[in-house]
């Protein structure tokens, strides 16, 4: 399946679950999901076999703060049929909360402890939601654009 | 000279002995067992019983006591010393200690003891070694062959005994093993 | 008694007699760990309940520190993502902004790239197969791979002029083109090499305690494996193929000649063997592409100030020594990347750990810890 | 020839007794000064083993070895052994100090007791006892105790469990090691290891043709009780970091490290007495007319070199495998051994 295929046909079949659908210049297929469909999509995306995206490549989330929100991005991989596709959820800024996809993908418990630690936003229902890089009791989110470590920080001109 | 080394002999074995029951730490008691168990042993090899010693060593000290200080290892947290020396059995205990040394008291009087030195029906064989023992050495006893035979000809009684004990301790082995072994399921 | 006693061992085999547990700290300093990984190991005895990494101890925020540099700055960054494999992280990068980008090396670029990258694979393997068979208690074997290693460091040097960390593959190309002598040499080593695979093999692959120490131990299941995110050699000692020069070629991958290393029991062992054949798939690689090279330009013309176009993102993956690399770039039209994050393979193995390690016994975490093929670095970033 | 030496430098030592006006204690002088020339010898020994297991090693993995102090890096030792003993004493401030304090001592006195009976060539040793063979099994049995003591006063988690390993392990392995020397003494009859060695010479046959599988098991159980390689749980440094010695430094560790090599000494003089004829000449090679402790050196040395190989070449065992090796594969083997053995000294009638 080509990614033009791909993108029509997530279109077509997730009509209720997804905000948008795009073709990205570099060619992959970003598909951005409502909120509230999230956990369901995950589930179609690895479960259903024309889909069959066995394999959570990568989770880590970008933080747009003009546009208040950060986004959780998913990016998966189909060993089988050799495709991958990226799944973006935005969460609200302030009050960062997204639901854990851990029970579909067991790989995602570190990469969402890792977003958790660096950008703060909470998945719910994650077994084990500590922080994993940073010292348990450091307060701030390191990764988030607006991040200042007061004097440690050099800013290169 | 002799006499000074049974008199350091027995004082070692003492105040090891006393040790082992007032030290409130368990593996230091264990230690002192340990301590007790060796000069127990010199005091064989001072009475020229080499292979008594050598056994006493090779059981007491490097596998009862091993398995003691095992055992404390294993139950006791580490570095706790707060082992208590007295308890409400103290009494009892004293009785009971008090009973046991009675008998074998009695029993030491009445035992007429021989040293190796001249021993009753000595297997005496020629001296192995001249060169190393320069004074004149006791004639040379093969005390394994002696011992073994107090313990297993006919005569003496004792065979019967010591095939008895093999089996108990035989149990004892297949007892353990079923004991320590899992559930296979 | 005996029937009493054997009346309270329950059917899990625990024993009437409580045990506690034991807990104990294996680093972050440990001979074992590999750099600065601290696992909290629960232990029953010698039997461990759990194992718990606990990261954080080399994390230096090069994500952080990428979002304020420029992209060809941030080369230098993706050496330290994983000092031991450094050509890989390089290339990943290139690869994933000149995606970005739009960009595309030469021919000759790209076939020095897949011969860096796969001596680098070589020499990655070869500190491997020495830590891990060190971490089994044989050190005799870590020597003979760094003696081998030493060799490449040495071509490494003579066109770079680095040994650890190259900052070679750059935007657009690579930095500097190789020396007229490092053909020949390149090839004398391969000819060397080869045979010493057979070495390596005679020392420990059916060597009895180490097929007793790997055998069985430490046993991922292709679903378990996928499902937890497991990817490179440790996968495919699984039966997984997962191979990104297969399923998604870069470079030049489509047009040589390589199969897929696999085993099929998901062990220790497997996963020894994976990567021993990978070590005779890289020197067939680099022979040909050795064949291939042909004289042309080794770098793109670049704008001065490379720019990313603004909203584009592009999720880039190769193959690194240790697995699935990918990088996930986002450009918003400045020369800085908006968010760069790497997704390396040891972050993903090293979590299926506990999984791997609940009931054996404490020398077996040390025995799966080193087939995962975990570089402290790459976890922590 | 041996013999000869020992009498000329007994002259010596009365002469000497003489000119000092000891002659009244010559018997304890004597006894003395075996116990410090056999320390003395040991110990440079032991240097020297350690000079050698760096070569051996670095023969295997292709590198030079020391090679900076001294000719062909000999003194290395000695410079490492300056430095362990300068070195700062470092302990852990929670330690049990009385068992902290001793383990050490104990484990390096302990094997280095185990000497004294061994017969470096005929009627050349320091104390010929009759039950040497025990006497060697019992007093290195204190270094179970030492192990223990080293693991438990450290205060380590690491120390502990390699106490507790190295505990399990010598305990399990002394069975096996003094069950693969029965059936020579059900041959001999003796326990005295001059008395082995002349049965030895009288049978005109080593009991290493008859007895191969009491020496292989000997060999492997002996390096288990050492805590050798591939038998180095107790220390895997892999696993526990240094297992009971971890804690210690300087001085006290160098007892441990000492201790260890005393052992492989020990047991590899025991192998070599007991199965490879002690003194006697290598057949056909009578002729050199060397003297006994030459050969029965390089005998000793040939098996420290299988003990040395051997660790450079295997990985570690797991604790758990460990066991079985010793409890599962040994000791039926040694078992059925002593079985054959048994019969077959019935059938021939030899024996005491």
């Amino acid at each position: 399946m080509t990614n033009e295929e791909l993108k029509s046909k997530i279109e077509s079949d997730f009509k209720d679950k997804i905000l948008s659908v795009v073709l990205s210049g570099q060619k992959e297929v970003l598909v951005t999901v409502k909120p509230e469909a999230y956990i369901a999509l995950c589930r179609d995306l690895k479960t259903k076999p024309d889909y069959d995206f066995q394999h959570l490549s990568c989770l880590t989330a970008v933080d747009y703060p003009k546009e208040n929100k950060i986004t959780v991005v998913c990016h998966l991989w189909s060993y089988k049929k050799c495709h991958q596709l990226t799944v973006k959820l935005d969460v609200d800024r302030a009050n960062p909360k997204a639901p854990t996809v851990e029970p579909i993908w067991k790989a995602a418990n570190w990469f969402e402890r890792e977003v958790f630690d660096l950008y703060g936003v909470v998945f719910e229902g994650h077994p084990d939601l500590r922080r994993i890089m940073m010292p348990e009791d450091y307060a701030k989110f390191p990764l988030r654009k607006d991040f200042t470590d007061d004097g440690f920080i050099i800013k290169p001109n | 000279m002799t006499l000074t080394l049974f008199y350091i002999l027995a004082g070692v074995i003492v105040a090891s002995a006393l040790l082992v029951v007032t030290v409130r730490n368990l593996f230091h008691c264990a230690l002192a067992l340990a301590m007790t168990m060796f000069g127990i042993s010199g005091i064989y090899l001072y009475l020229g019983w080499e292979f008594l010693a050598a056994v006493q060593v090779l059981i007491y000290v490097g596998a009862v006591t091993v398995l003691i200080i095992f055992g404390i290892m294993l139950t006791r947290r580490v570095m706790d010393d707060t082992a208590r020396v007295m308890n409400n059995q103290v009494l009892i205990s004293f009785v009971a200690a008090a009973a046991v040394m009675f008998v074998l008291f009695m029993v030491v009087g009445n035992s007429s003891f021989q040293s190796n030195n001249h021993p009753p029906e000595a297997a005496v064989s020629a001296p192995v070694n001249e060169t190393q023992n320069p004074e004149p050495s006791a004639p040379y006893v093969d005390e394994v062959a002696l011992l073994a035979g107090g313990l297993l000809k006919p005569q003496n009684g004792f065979a019967f005994a010591f095939e008895f004990v093999s089996v108990l301790l035989l149990s004892a082995l297949v007892g353990a093993v079923v004991v320590a072994r899992k559930d296979p399921s | 008694m005996t029937d009493l006693l054997l009346s309270q061992i329950k059917p899990g085999g625990e024993s009437p007699f409580g045990t506690d547990e034991y807990v104990v700290n294996m680093g972050p300093q440990h001979p074992a760990t590999h750099g600065v990984l601290r696992l909290v190991v629960k232990l029953d005895g010698e039997t461990v309940k759990e194992t718990m990494p606990v990261l954080g101890y080399l994390h230096r925020s090069i994500e952080k520190i990428c979002e304020n540099r420029t992209y060809p700055q941030c080369i230098t960054y993706t050496d330290r993502v994983d000092y031991v494999s450094a050509m890989s992280v390089n290339l990943a990068f290139a690869l994933a902004t000149e995606r970005l980008m739009g960009l595309e090396a030469p021919p000759r670029a790209q076939w020095l790239r897949m011969i860096f990258v796969e001596l680098q694979r070589l020499a990655s393997h070869l500190l491997w197969m020495g830590a891990f068979a060190g971490d089994i208690g044989a050190l005799t074997p870590f020597l003979y791979g760094l003696r081998e290693r030493e060799r490449i460091l040495d071509l490494f040097e003579m066109t770079c002029g680095q040994r650890l960390t190259y900052n070679y593959i750059r935007i657009g190309g690579v930095m500097i083109d190789i020396l007229p002598e490092f053909i020949p040499k390149c090839k004398a080593f391969l000819d060397y090499f080869e045979p010493r695979i057979v070495e390596y093999e005679e020392l420990l692959t059916y060597n009895p305690i180490f097929l007793e120490r790997t055998k069985g131990v430490g046993v991922i299941s292709a679903e378990v494996g996928i499902n937890s995110g497991v990817c490179g050699p440790s996968l495919r000692g699984s039966g997984v193929s997962c191979d990104v020069r297969k399923q998604q070629p870069y470079l030049f991958y489509d047009q040589v000649k390589f199969t897929e290393c696999l085993q099929n029991d998901g062990d220790c062992w497997a996963r020894y063997r994976v990567r021993m054949d990978e070590l005779r798939e890289s020197i067939s690689i680099v022979r040909q592409c050795l064949e291939r090279l042909e004289p042309g330009p080794i770098e793109t013309k670049l704008p001065p100030i490379l720019k990313a176009p603004p909203a584009s993102e592009i999720y880039s993956r190769i193959e690194s020594s240790r697995g699935e690399m990918g990088i996930y770039l986002v450009g918003d039209g400045t020369a800085k990347p908006y968010k760069a994050k790497y997704r390396c393979a040891s972050f993903s193995n090293t979590f299926v750990l506990d999984q791997l390690t609940r009931g054996w016994k404490v020398a077996d975490i040390m025995a799966v810890l080193g087939s995962l093929d975990m570089i402290v670095p790459e976890v922590d970033r | 020839m041996g013999d000869q030496i020992v009498q000329w430098v007994a002259g010596l030592l009365r002469q000497a007794y003489a000119m000092l006006g000891l002659s009244p204690i010559a018997g304890i002088l004597d006894r003395i000064v075996c116990a410090v020339a056999m320390f003395g010898f040991v110990s440079v020994f032991v240097m020297f083993l350690v000079w050698m297991e760096r070569k051996v090693s670095a023969h295997m993995q292709s590198r030079i070895g020391p090679n900076r102090v001294g000719p062909f890096g000999l003194l290395q030792t000695l410079a490492d052994a300056v430095k362990l003993t300068t070195k700062e004493d470092v302990h852990p401030v929670k330690r049990d100090k009385i068992p902290y304090f001793i383990a050490p001592i104990l484990a390096f006195v302990a094997t280095f007791m185990g000497m004294v009976v061994v017969p470096f060539d005929n009627k050349v040793v320091v104390a010929d006892l009759n039950i040497g063979v025990l006497y060697i099994i019992a007093i290195t049995s204190f270094t179970v105790i030492a192990i223990l003591s080293a693991g438990w006063s450290s205060n380590n988690k690491y120390s502990l469990l390699g106490g507790f390993r190295s505990a399990a392990q010598i305990v399990s392995y002394e069975v096996p090691l003094v069950l693969s020397i029965v059936p020579i003494i059900m041959i001999t009859g003796k326990l005295n290891f001059s008395s082995i060695v002349q049965y030895q010479q009288q049978a005109g046959y080593w009991f290493v043709v008859p007895q191969f599988v009491a020496f292989f098991t000997f060999i492997a159980s002996a390096t288990a009780e050492a805590n050798r390689a591939p038998f180095d749980i107790p220390e895997a440094e892999s696993e526990l970091t240094g297992g009971f010695h971890t804690e210690y430094s300087g001085v006290k560790f160098a007892m441990f490290f000492l201790g260890e090599y005393v052992a492989v000494v020990v047991s590899s003089a025991v192998a070599a007495t007991i199965f490879l004829g002690g003194w006697l000449p290598l057949p056909f090679f009578g002729f050199l007319h060397l003297p006994g402790f030459i050969w029965f050196m390089a005998k000793v040395l040939f098996i420290i070199y299988l003990i040395m190989a051997f660790r450079w070449t295997f990985p570690r065992l797991r604790v758990d495998q460990l066991m079985d090796f010793g409890w599962k594969v040994l000791i039926p083997i040694t078992i059925l051994n002593i079985l054959i053995t048994g019969f077959v000294v019935l059938l021939l009638g030899k024996g005491a």
